[in-house]
């Protein structure tokens, strides 16, 4: 991982207005990702992960507010960079990032696709925003890939909307249309929780085989950390919208550092392990307008009632190996301790 | 779960099934419609014969006998049952559109027609198509709009449409002519031009005088429109598909009209109908108060003077614009909604 | 960050218990609240709802051929004066005028009486003793709030018969809000039994009572309206006229609402709580009680607030074209009627005042709706 | 053995769509189209299958949730059977008392305008199990206290609570009237893992100190791997196989279980598995295929399965399948046409 990062993120905040006030749905967020790489972003609901995903391409709602030191630094297919939380909103390299550069596939394609146009129309209008083809060209290169993702009948299917479609087929229609501008980056944000297992199964090997060999990275985002596993090069694990721990895969999974990670995957029911009981993290979600002090996490931490340091001091990230980093009182402690 | 799985053929057949269906509804309508009208003239006290015979005789001092009432009710064959009456109109509408004679003015219920329906239809019309031309454009840049200020306008606005309703704004500039301005505001073509037939002079003085009750009708439906399309366009704004063409790379305005401006517009399209219905209604208070000579004043003198064939005429007219009108906004919603078109029906 | 969640921590305890605790109907409240045009909206009505219920007290006359001034025919407003030309005073006082139409000028001509070569002063008098009523139909009493000893006053002018305006104003805010009211309840029980009954039974009767809505809707209720009070004899009393105009706005207005409350009826009966309680042994009448009703209480009172205006467009505009109330009752549709003519909009332009009436109370209902709609459903924004 | 407490047999619940004024023929969803299986006392049911499959309906049926169009559904409490199919009247009130459910949104299943104390309470005064007010207060807290409520919440609204503790509310409605079977459909597919595994538990502890039967409805097989005594595999209206969750997780016998089974993604990304990879998706009920319905995406599917029907096959004491190339395995008496193809054929178990 020599190579320069294609995207960095760094201290990504975002805020949102509501008639309760003011609520952090992502707090001072930090990752990189490198070309090729499939990084998986894994949290529960109010975690911030889909938040965080849509600022990357600036694509929050009005009442959204990204905090001003939020930086995201992209590396452009040509090689300049850009910081794309500073893009005018207007801006024509904003337009050319949004699909040109990083694209994004969605949880409920039915939605995403506007039922009043073809399938064909929204990709060939994809298309023709990014690469200079004519009408009939972007057509072709539309079938070309609804065939690669493994749909019937592409000629066919082309023509059709999005509502005469399977759920399954929806979803190869969205990678397709994400896919067909050529991206660097694809978002992935839940793609399969909607679908039954034998087509998430089926969607998470397309995706794989799609990435060999188009090698964009992809940034997977999933409330599943065994669908991430299945996927992912590197895990990012956010809890009310900070970063708890980050990691190589199988590090994550088989050595989480974090009291957070440990207890999400020790309430995993896993087939492997029928007769483990399976182990609850204490407690609730917090409501986000009653954002914890300190940790996060320290409401339903087992670790928290003897550290008081939990309530009151917010963890910085840190090392535990070279790429892998945990944002835990204890393991700060743990840490120091080694290297003095 | 893919419950219907229908061939583009079968699709096309649900739908023209959907069309023909509206418009034999449609037709019973006409027919429900002008029977209950006859119906109604019929309940009411008194008919025809004694309302002309009143007229005729009223502060001359002469007793009306029942044996003239008589007479004239044979004469007018108000002696026979009223279904059969009611047979005999329908009968010559079906047939040959000839809405039978008018009691009142002693001429044929079309000719009474004629004029006035074109001008109530190009009323009617006009001051919808305002309605159109100015709210969809405007809600589409209002809801596009940050700020709240062009939000706070609209809302206003719709609230005098509501408060300030036509007859009030004909009230206005009735006042306003008298004291500002010296405008002739009334009426719908100038003297000269009352019985004169169809010409192009006739036609361009129409049009000098029809902009203030244009402008006047289409004022409160303007302001309702407004404030629905801006609501229809933020709500749709909202949607994940917008985002999705947003994560495109697709912005401006070809994105919002593509888009969520097609979605949003779709409701206004699908209750033209009832926005022609909401017109009509306006219409004949502003008339009386502008003094425009159009069907909806011929047909409060006919409910007055128990007539019964002008009035089931002018309502079945009217009726059929309005039916029309649904009839139009349902094929445009299919032309513009590829679910409608293959489904059949909303 | 911190200093946020310091606000948060620092709210007291007892303050979130009580939205814990608050019902559905107190976080509308809430909600309503904090919506000032809507409560503005909702204060300018009570004054009107308190003028219509005490017109008589109000009204400084009767506003019929009784109470007539004969000497001040269409005389413009008076004003009440502290100072003339002969000074000044602590007492609130109007001048005494006459108004009379003069066929050389063709205008009118007003005229301020004089005494000893001073305006006439005419003190107001404040709870005077006039002309018996019964205060709400049951208390009897002959006090006004003001009045004057001789002569007359007359705050809003009078009209071409030298009717007191102001009086007229408050009697017609009464018969303009009441029938208005009256329109709406009456169509709300029709819609109520037709969208119930369709909504809740469903099959064939929902099929067969939707076509009979479609049918009516289809009509435009102008015509309608005119329809029927053609139908009105021309010997009906007022009281008869009055009610079968109530009448009237009742019957042509209910399908929309019945449609409401039908797919309103239909989509909370697939809510999965009213399945719930299906499954938890609950009857069906149990289930409209408990789980329908509440819910649909809060809805059904905000449309109505929403339909008020309408009402009240309607009968003033059923009465300027005279097909509505005539004269001798008193409403804002049968004032407005008098100032159609160019004539008096030229003359007399007092006699728009019943129009701003009107204009304020349409509004201010409309300001209300929308507050009693945006806190019931918070998420609503569209109007249709 | 103890005799079962529900049993179903043959259960079809068919239904109509489209149709009406002009608008052509209607057609008929064979959402559930002959499901037989029995329930024990003190046993966790699981039904699995995609979505489509019919697995919500059969629980709704034998509830009188959903119109039972053909088949015996049979509850039996207290030395008493309930007929369900040919329940009404007081006859339903006994079912609802015995019999409840768990919904799979806590968000909708609550009604928004009452207290958790009513919402709790709703069974016991809609049926008029207790004689006053303090005996349904006191219920009411024996209950909440059961389902870890803290009892200070009960005059709350839900809008206080999250899901986690809405569903905790909504156990707590389904066993205020102490049931003796309940049906949970999909009750924690709505939460968040670290909530989920939490409601696990507390049904499970319910479950024993209660001594309850459930039905215990999910599309995610790992959850019913965890919970349940008896899985069985429903497609396509169809059950296709019913074992122990053991036996049924470690030698699936129908292709569509093993299919499934090897669908879903294992924690460990170098855990080994066996795809059985499954092209396509679940047919529509409407025009469901003729012989096994699987076998448009069975990948072992041979030209019989296209034509006939599999007959239900008990490979051992307690575990049933329907599949012709087991059947063939298990029975020696098999046509003659299909005894060449078994060998290539059969899965490996």
């Amino acid at each position: 991982m020599a190579t320069d990062p294609l995207l960095t993120v760094s201290n990504l905040s975002v805020r949102f207005h509501t008639d309760e006030g003011l609520v952090t749905a992502v707090d001072d967020l930090s990752f990189a990702l490198q070309p090729g790489q499939t990084l998986g972003i894994v949290g529960e609901s109010g975690s911030g992960k889909s938040v965080s995903t849509k600022a990357l391409m600036r694509l929050l709602p009005d009442y959204a507010e990204l905090d001003a030191n939020s930086h995201i630094v992209y590396q452009t297919k040509k090689g300049a960079y850009v910081d794309i939380a500073r893009l005018d909103a207007r801006s024509k390299a904003l337009k050319q990032v949004r699909g040109g550069e990083i694209a994004m596939i969605f949880q409920e394609p039915s939605a995403a696709f506007s039922p009043l146009y073809t399938i064909g129309n929204q990709m060939i209008e994809g298309i023709r925003l990014h690469r200079d083809v004519s009408r009939d060209q972007a057509r072709k290169l539309a079938i070309e890939m609804l065939d690669r993702v493994g749909m019937t009948n592409p000629e066919l299917r082309v023509d059709q909307y999005a509502f005469q479609l399977s759920g399954g087929m929806r979803q190869r229609a969205m990678i397709a249309s994400a896919l067909v501008m050529r991206p660097a980056v694809l978002i992935a944000d839940e793609p399969t929780t909607a679908l039954d297992v034998t087509i998430q199964a089926q969607i998470l090997d397309l995706l794989k085989e799609l990435q060999q060999d188009f090698g964009m990275a992809i940034i997977f985002i999933s409330h599943d950390l065994a669908v991430i596993s299945q996927i992912a090069d590197d895990v990012l694990v956010m809890y009310l919208g900070k970063e708890m721990e980050t990691g190589p895969v199988r590090r994550i999974i088989r050595h989480p550092q974090h009291p957070y990670t440990q207890g999400l995957i020790n309430a995993i029911p896993r087939l492997e392990e029928l007769d483990r009981p399976l182990l609850p993290i204490p407690g609730d979600i917090p409501s986000p307008l009653e954002r914890p002090t300190g940790c996060v996490f320290h409401t339903r931490c087992p670790h928290a009632a003897d550290h008081p340091r939990c309530h009151t001091d917010v963890p910085i990230p840190a090392q535990t190996q070279p790429d892998h980093l945990a944002a835990c009182h204890l393991l700060t402690e743990k840490v120091l301790e080694e290297t003095v | 779960m893919i419950l219907s799985t229908a061939s583009s053929s079968q699709a096309n057949a649900a739908f023209w099934r959907f069309l023909a269906t509206r418009l034999l509804v449609s037709l019973l309508t006409l027919l429900a419609v002008s029977f209950m009208i006859y119906g109604l003239i019929e309940l009411m006290p008194g008919d025809y014969a004694e309302r002309e015979l009143f007229r005729k005789y009223s502060g001359t001092g002469v007793t009306i006998t029942q044996a003239e009432i008589d007479r004239v009710r044979a004469d007018l064959g108000l002696d026979r049952p009223f279904l059969v009456r009611y047979g005999e109109w329908l009968w010559n509408v079906v047939t040959r559109l000839d809405f039978g004679p008018a009691f009142r003015v002693e001429t044929s219920v079309n000719a009474l027609i004629g004029d006035k329906f074109f001008y109530t239809f190009v009323l009617v019309v006009g001051a919808m198509l305002i309605s159109y031309i100015v709210a969809i454009p405007v809600g589409i840049w209002v809801a596009s709009r940050k700020s709240g200020i062009g939000d706070g306008v609209v809302t206003l606005l719709s609230y005098l449409g509501l408060a300030l309703p036509n007859f009030a704004i004909a009230l206005v500039l009735l006042m306003l002519n008298a004291f500002v301005f010296d405008l002739d505001v009334t009426g719908l073509v100038s003297q000269e031009f009352r019985d004169a037939p169809w010409s192009m002079a006739k036609f361009l003085d129409f049009l000098g005088h029809a902009y203030i009750p244009l402008l006047v009708l289409g004022w409160s439906t303007t302001a309702f429109q407004l404030q629905t399309m801006r609501g229809l366009m933020k709500d749709e704004m909202g949607k994940l598909y917008v985002t999705a063409a947003q994560a495109r790379g697709f912005s401006g305005w070809p994105m919002l009209i593509k888009y969520p401006a097609r979605h949003a517009v779709m409701p206004i399209v699908s209750t033209i109908g009832f926005d022609f219905s909401r017109s009509f209604n306006e219409l004949p208070i502003v008339a009386s108060i502008l003094v425009l000579g159009e069907l909806g004043q011929e047909l409060l003198l006919a409910f007055l003077d128990a007539d019964q064939n002008t009035a089931a005429g002018i309502l079945v007219c009217i009726t059929s614009v309005i039916i029309a009108a649904n009839f139009l906004s349902d094929l445009l919603v299919a032309a513009l909604d590829p679910r409608v078109r293959m489904r059949g029906g909303r | 960050m911190t200093d946020m969640t310091m606000t948060h921590s620092a709210q007291p305890k007892a303050r979130q218990e009580n939205y814990y605790t608050a019902s559905q109907w107190q976080l509308f409240w809430s909600r309503f609240k904090r919506n000032r045009l809507a409560a503005l909206g909702g204060a300018v009505l009570s004054l009107f709802i308190f003028i219509a219920l005490f017109a008589e007290f109000l009204a400084p006359y009767s506003g019929q051929a009784d109470t007539r001034n004969p000497d001040y025919t269409a005389g413009p407003p008076q004003l009440i004066r502290f100072c003339d030309s002969a000074g000044c005073q602590l007492w609130p006082f109007v001048h005494d005028m006459t108004s009379s139409y003069s066929v050389l000028e063709k205008s009118y001509q007003v005229e301020v009486l004089e005494e000893n070569g001073q305006p006439l002063r005419r003190p107001l008098q404040f709870f005077y003793p006039a002309g018996e009523y019964k205060l709400l139909g049951l208390i009897p009493s002959d006090r006004h709030l003001f009045g004057v000893e001789q002569g007359f006053v007359h705050l809003f002018g009078t009209d071409s018969n030298g009717l007191d305006l102001f009086s007229r104003v408050m009697y017609a805010t009464r018969t303009s809000l009441s029938i208005a009211f009256l329109g709406v309840m009456l169509s709300f029980i029709l819609s109520l039994f037709f969208g119930g009954v369709a909504g809740y039974i469903g099959g064939w009767v929902d099929t067969a009572i939707q076509a009979f809505t479609d049918l009516v809707r289809v009509i435009p209720p102008i015509p309608l309206y005119m329809a029927l009070t053609a139908m009105f004899p021309r010997d009906w009393s007022n009281t008869q006229v009055y009610f079968a105009m109530t009448l009237v706005l009742g019957l042509v207005n209910w399908p929309t609402l019945a449609r409401r409350i039908r797919s309103y009826l239909l989509a909370s009966r697939e809510e999965e709580y009213v399945q719930a309680a299906r499954l938890a042994g609950a009857s069906g009448w149990r289930i409209v009680v408990r789980h329908l009703l509440p819910g649909f209480a809060s809805y059904i009172i905000v449309e109505l607030v929403i339909n008020f205006p309408y009402r009240i467009l309607d009968e003033t505009a059923l009465s300027i074209v005279g097909l509505g109330l005539r004269r001798p009752t008193m409403s804002w549709g049968v004032l407005l009627q008098e100032m159609t003519t160019v004539q008096a909009i030229q003359l007399t332009p007092w006699f728009f005042i019943p129009l701003i009436f009107f204009v304020v109370a349409v509004l201010s209902f409309t300001l209300l709706g929308d507050g009693l709609r945006d806190a019931a459903d918070p998420y609503s924004g569209i109007r249709r | 053995m103890t005799s079962p407490i529900v049993s179903v047999r043959d259960l079809q619940v068919h239904y109509p769509i489209g149709g009406g004024f002009m608008k052509g023929k209607p057609q008929t969803v064979r959402a559930v189209d002959g499901v037989s299986f029995e329930i024990y006392p003190g046993q966790i049911f699981g039904l699995v299958g995609e979505s489509g499959s019919g697995k919500t309906t059969v629980g709704r049926a034998i509830l009188k949730a959903a119109p039972i169009t053909h088949g015996e559904v049979t509850l039996r409490v207290a030395d008493t059977a309930l007929h369900v199919d040919q329940l009404r009247g007081d006859g339903l009130k006994a079912l609802r008392r015995h019999a409840q459910m768990i919904f799979q949104d806590p968000y909708a299943s609550l009604s928004p305008r009452m207290t958790v104390r009513d919402i709790i309470a709703e069974p016991l005064e809609a049926m008029k199990l207790t004689r006053n007010r303090e005996e349904t207060d006191r219920r009411v807290r024996e209950v909440a206290e059961k389902c870890r409520l803290n009892l200070e919440h009960l005059r709350r609204f839900p809008h206080a609570f999250s899901g986690g503790q809405r569903q905790r509310i909504a156990i707590a409605r389904a066993l205020v009237s102490n049931p003796s079977f309940l049906v949970a459909d999909e009750a924690v597919a709505a939460l968040d893992v670290s909530i989920q595994a939490n409601i696990l538990n507390l049904l499970k502890s319910l479950q024993q100190d209660m001594n309850l039967a459930f039905m215990f409805i999910s599309h995610d097989l790992s959850v019913v791997a965890h919970f349940c005594d008896v899985v069985a595999v429903m497609y396509l209206g169809e059950i296709v196989e019913i074992a122990p969750t053991h036996k049924l997780f470690s030698q699936p016998a129908h292709p569509y279980t093993q299919a499934l089974l090897s669908a879903i993604p294992p924690l460990d990304p170098d855990a080994k598995r066996d795809r059985v990879q499954l092209s396509g998706e679940i047919p529509s009920p409407i025009t469901p295929p003729t012989g096994c319905r699987f076998h448009t995406r069975c990948p072992v599917a041979q030209p019989a399965c296209q034509t006939i029907k599999p007959e239900w096959t008990q490979i051992s004491g307690d575990h049933g399948v329907a599949c012709h190339l087991v059947a063939d395995h298990v029975d020696s008496t098999v046509p003659e046409h299909l005894q060449e193809q078994k060998k290539h054929a059969m899965p490996e178990c």
